[in-house]
């Protein structure tokens, strides 16, 4: 029978501002000029959320963790991103995006505490505009163009008064393409020219599958049929999505409307660590991109421009050394979570079964406390 | 006093709404000019505009997820489901996010979203108009469910469903828009009934009848009938689904030892099983028969033909009454 | 605040066979070659089909029906697409398509009868290898699309043989495609390479909403978001629509894939008859379509071929006629439904809660009877 | 005899209604080369082909849906959800589409489709990993709900759901995956257990515990610990949601005078409403103590650190049986 037709084969040619080997190339309409301190704090937050990444793992397999989605890979996406974007804007994560996190000043503690289980959501949405993770896939993309029509009736579009005007970023895997509401948010944003970019990372698969399972197109061209542009960046150029992103959320924040950017990047490690990517994968298709590697890649740019001496690099290794420190001894230290908050926020008003729900079981839990207290001698 | 039908008591609550809270939109499908189906936002998007009466995508997941939105930048959308039977591709916005973002965030977000539609059948429909889905979103914490039986209640309850912070989902009994009650609309806030408790209708000491949306007026009916044969009914309207006002309801079954409960959404699985459920445990002692159940049947909603038989009559809540009596 | 974009205005050229005035063009890729008798044949179909609308429009106001969505001016759209399909391609209707199922040889007393209320389904699907109507926006597409797996699966595509080779048309609307199943739907078939035609009669309404409501582009793109070729046709060209429609099945048929076609058209009527326009569209921008009408637009094209004489004219009025007086009578004759039936085919094998609750209600049931029998005499 | 984990048995059932069955098809996410995230499929692509174990786009509206349209083809499909939190965006498909094909058609379409998902929680997962949406389902008319709790019903259970002309879903107790038992796998059809049937799996005299899918082992435990205070409880393993087998269940309470329902879904509007609201009603005279009801709390499933205090325990259990033991 006919059955799976050919995948999406990438022929279009990406938004690049640095080849594999790091050379510095420019591009019509998408570029950036970053001053040397900017440009060494770029691969500071490359090598800070690589290292989350490293930390976490190691922490997943000493049981400190339940599970561990790592970002490996994806790095200068990621960080390009969160650098494109503006305190006021409003970001929506999924459970992959730490460098969306990071990039807005949150404690990567936070982000543990939702691995460990001892949090759902981790950080103060509101302090940082940043949205909790969302675990089901593309669920936060309506809300993201949403809150986009909100920030329109707030008057905070197009005034040209940059300390006014705000934006939101959406962001979304290569399998998020698939379900229904990424549909709907596309074109609903499209309808009311709401401003909102939508960061697509094709890592390429989406756990086992491979993205040819999911569109017979190019994901970007999905923006053709919700009528907004779709780009095409290369996602292991750091540079690359710092231009490109800049430039959409600026569209957006000016009245100009949505923009859809898919981010061709690689997933380097497993969908998560329960995940066993020997089985769907070979080590050669790996391979092929650790040659991509962004913050090689990078560096070697850095390198090029001189911007790299001695000093830099022994801070920046122990500037790494201690936040892993902190984070190790920050995930022992997170606190254990007290069951009867479970009660605390169903409801913003009482409910008259939680209430009673509330109530038997602490109830319970002292009597059960006291029981075993008579029995282990308080050892519990 | 204003006398109003039901479905233009709906109306008066959200222009009230509107009017005193410039962050309370409207979304939906035909919403705008049409006024919607049933007519219940006529009138609103010529006062308020565009921008706060949002004619939608035809997307019920779009209409709730960017309702979600709206409410996480600090808009109180008011979404309308066209109907019953087209709530279910929402049902992930629903039951994921909208239900579940405060208890993720711990209490930090509110979406204070409400969710009406029409619900239950009786005006001779065809499919997926007619249903009664309150069991499905009772069961999901982080929602509240309300349903009014009166033009009066209609009136307050959606302002006290916008007003509250937490989701909010508000069925209205689709046969009943049109039936005319008196409105107080000059109570102060006080002077409202609470949203979630229940409503003694009629005094009663033989049996206790509980009913909510368009069953009320059926169980009212079913009271008038049999106190004709003699039988005393006490009818309460349950009003709140989630959360359930079982204290209401067990005071008065404590006094008639026997309690009947009438709704249109199917029994198994319905509210009618919650509530037995924790009546035979509060009042074990007091009760004299079974709670007996009346409601629609473990089968899709039939066609408009035979939706009489599949309702519930006065006929099968007095079969009930007859039932609880006899044991 | 910036809002709703501008809507898609009709910029691409659409296939048209025929032109406004009924005068033959002719199409690189997409024609048509009827003899004479089928031109006549499509006359009929069409004034059947317009013909069944004022009926069960009188009907309903009679209260004979309980409800109506008409057809009036998408009859090229669904005469043309119907007869492009073969006996063993399968179908999946609206709620509207009345035209795609006359076209299949049922009974159109099937039809009224769900707009009765005597019956949710009708027809027996397997007979004519037409779906039941679907009344949940776009939900009938992704079975549509399953259904193309399993033709796939049975060997039936792309083997050559005219007998075995079997392809799906799914029928949909404007405001479906704003449906996240709808998007599902297309890239599904694209990625499965499944053989679906989606036709999607844009008639420029979802009940009181504009298409430029529903999407920024027009609807025909959302094909190259999915993978597929989108096809932008006169709606009110019943020969345009019956050879792109053709075709994109032959394509399908042979392994070449699904196709998305635009029916650009217009919905004459009120949404339904509990419907009221007024509210929301201008008499001219009805009366902008009259001219455009599909019947008279085709009757014009065989008058000017000479294919009209006053005997076939007066025998299509008889016709015409005869049909309409046998819907009349054949509503009335229309069987009221058994209650007990209910409880029949909610499951396949038994359900104990069904079986309890059908007994209670047939004792219940005749327990009344006899009571109301005993007060009235009988006479209930 | 042959020992089995409770996941490994249903992936010898999905091989051998396979084997038996051309017609027989799998779609899901990752059901492929990585044979489920609980490896349920294991293998079966690589022995059936990439047409019949289908790794499906990640869309659960789009396999639910087009397992539908496989149906109607003639196919027997067999879907994965590939967690509890996840069914959501298919919800639409299986309550509008899959539930009631069967009914609109007046049995003329059908749609025997058979959707296996995780349930339940106790493995400390994230969030929407935990969920136990039982109770949703059963309120659908159309669907049938069934839940093994040993290896042995596991490997019967999914051959009868995948024999069945109806929609079956299909819940799988997610922290007994890896839980051993004895499948009897010679068994004749006639000598099964039927799939709607409950099963008595300890018997007692002083009161019924009846429990599904993940809590009969707990309630087997509990049984076990009260034993040793001299209390003897009969444990009822209800297996079937939807149908639900009240007469199994009624006739151990007429001989014990006592029930307590333990599940692990929230009991407000849960399955154990259901029973108790159908027990009062048939065994009102031998009831000597009010249905007692122990199951999750009305909240959003907790985070893992807190979930054992949200799951029903042992501790939970016995206190329920003292409650109406007490009465
Ligand atoms: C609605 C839904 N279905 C299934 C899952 C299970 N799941 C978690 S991650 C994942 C793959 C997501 O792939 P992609 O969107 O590419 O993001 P990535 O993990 O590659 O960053 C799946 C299927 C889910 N979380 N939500
Ligand atoms: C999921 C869903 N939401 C809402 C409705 C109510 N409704 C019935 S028809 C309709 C408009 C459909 O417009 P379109 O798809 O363009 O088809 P048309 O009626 O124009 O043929 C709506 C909103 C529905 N039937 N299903
Ligand atoms: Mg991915
Ligand atoms: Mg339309």
């Amino acid at each position: 029978m006919s059955d799976a037709a050919a995948g999406p084969a990438r022929t279009e040619p990406m938004v690049q501002l640095l080849d594999p080997s790091g050379v510095r190339r420019h591009h019509p309409e998408h570029d950036v000029d970053l001053a040397p301190d900017e440009l060494r704090d770029v691969l500071r937050d490359l090598v800070l959320l690589r290292r989350l990444d490293a930390e976490a793992e190691a922490l997943q397999r000493q049981g400190e963790l339940g599970l561990w989605a790592g970002s490996r890979g994806q790095e200068g996406a990621q960080v390009g991103a969160a650098r494109a974007t503006r305190p006021h804007d409003q970001v929506f994560p999924t459970y992959r995006d730490h460098g969306a996190v990071l990039g807005r000043g949150i404690d990567p503690l936070h982000v543990l505490s939702l691995y460990r289980g001892t949090d759902h959501g981790g950080w103060d949405p509101a302090a940082h505009r940043v949205h909790p993770y969302t675990l089901v896939i593309a669920a936060q993309l309506l809300p993201a163009v949403g809150y986009g029509m909100g920030i329109q009736r707030d008057g905070a579009v197009g005034t040209g008064d940059p300390a006014r005007d705000t934006a939101v970023i959406a962001y979304l895997g290569d399998g998020a393409s698939s379900q229904g509401e990424t549909a709907e948010a596309l074109s609903w944003a499209a309808v009311f020219n709401a401003p909102v970019v939508f960061f697509c990372q094709n890592n390429q698969w989406a756990i086992s599958e491979p993205v040819e399972r999911q569109t017979r197109v190019p994901i970007h061209r999905r923006a053709e049929g919700a009528g907004m542009p779709g780009v095409l960046v290369d996602g292991n150029d750091v540079l690359a999505c710092l231009a490109v992103v800049r430039s959409a959320l600026d569209r957006a924040r000016a009245g100009g409307g949505p923009t859809f950017v898919e981010a061709y990047t690689y997933r380097m490690g497993a969908h998560t660590t329960s995940d066993d990517p020997t089985r769907y994968r070979s080590a050669a298709d790996v391979d092929a991109w650790r040659d991509k590697d962004p913050i090689d890649r990078f560096r070697a740019h850095l390198a090029s421009e001189g911007l790299l001496d001695e000093a830099f690099e022994t801070a920046l290794a122990a500037e790494a050394d201690a936040f892993a420190e902190r984070l190790r001894a920050g995930v022992r230290a997170l606190p254990e979570p007290d069951p009867a908050a479970m009660f605390d926020h169903a409801y913003a008003e009482p409910h008259t079964q939680v209430v009673e729900e509330r109530d038997e079981f602490l109830a319970a839990w002292a009597r059960h406390d006291e029981e075993s207290a008579a029995i282990t001698g308080g050892a519990r | 006093m204003e006398r109003m039908a039901l479905g233009k008591a709906i109306t008066a609550g959200l222009r009230a709404a509107m009017d005193r809270d410039p962050r309370v939109v409207l979304m939906g499908e035909d919403i705008g000019k049409l006024g919607g189906v049933f007519r219940v936002t006529d009138g609103l998007q010529k006062d308020f505009g565009e921008d706060r009466v949002i004619d939608t995508p035809l997307a019920e997941a779009g209409i709730v997820g960017t309702a979600t939105g709206m409410a996480l930048r600090g808009y109180r959308p008011v979404c309308e489901i066209q109907f019953n039977g087209f709530v279910y591709p929402a049902v992930n916005q629903i039951v994921t996010q909208l239900a579940k973002l405060r208890a993720r965030s711990r209490g930090r977000l509110s979406v204070p979203v409400v969710i009406r539609m029409p619900a239950g059948g009786g005006i001779g429909s065809v499919e997926h108009h007619s249903e009664s889905p309150e069991a499905l979103f009772a069961h999901v914490a982080g929602l509240r469910v309300v349903t009014p039986a009166s033009a009066h209640d209609a009136y307050w309850m959606v302002q006290q469903s916008i007003a509250s912070a937490d989701p909010v989902l508000f069925l209205e009994p689709e046969r009943r828009y049109w039936e005319k009650g008196d409105v107080d609309v000059d109570l102060a806030p006080g002077q409202v009934t609470p949203l979630h408790r229940a409503r003694v209708l009629r005094a009663g000491t033989d049996a206790t009848v509980v009913a909510y949306g368009p069953t009320v007026r059926l169980a009212l009916d079913a009271a008038a009938a049999a106190a004709e044969d003699g039988t005393q009914l006490e009818v309460v309207d349950l009003r709140s689904i989630s959360p359930m006002d079982v204290d209401t309801v067990a005071e008065s079954v404590q006094r008639t030892g026997r309690l009947v409960v009438v709704q249109e959404a199917p029994t198994f699985f319905g509210a009618g099983a919650e509530l037995a459920a924790r009546v035979q445990e509060r009042c074990f002692y007091s009760l004299e028969a079974p709670v007996q159940r009346v409601g629609g049947f473990h089968v899709p909603y039939p066609v408009a033909r035979v939706e009489e038989h599949y309702l519930p009559g006065i006929d099968r809540v007095l079969d009930a009454v007859d039932r609880a009596l006899a044991a």
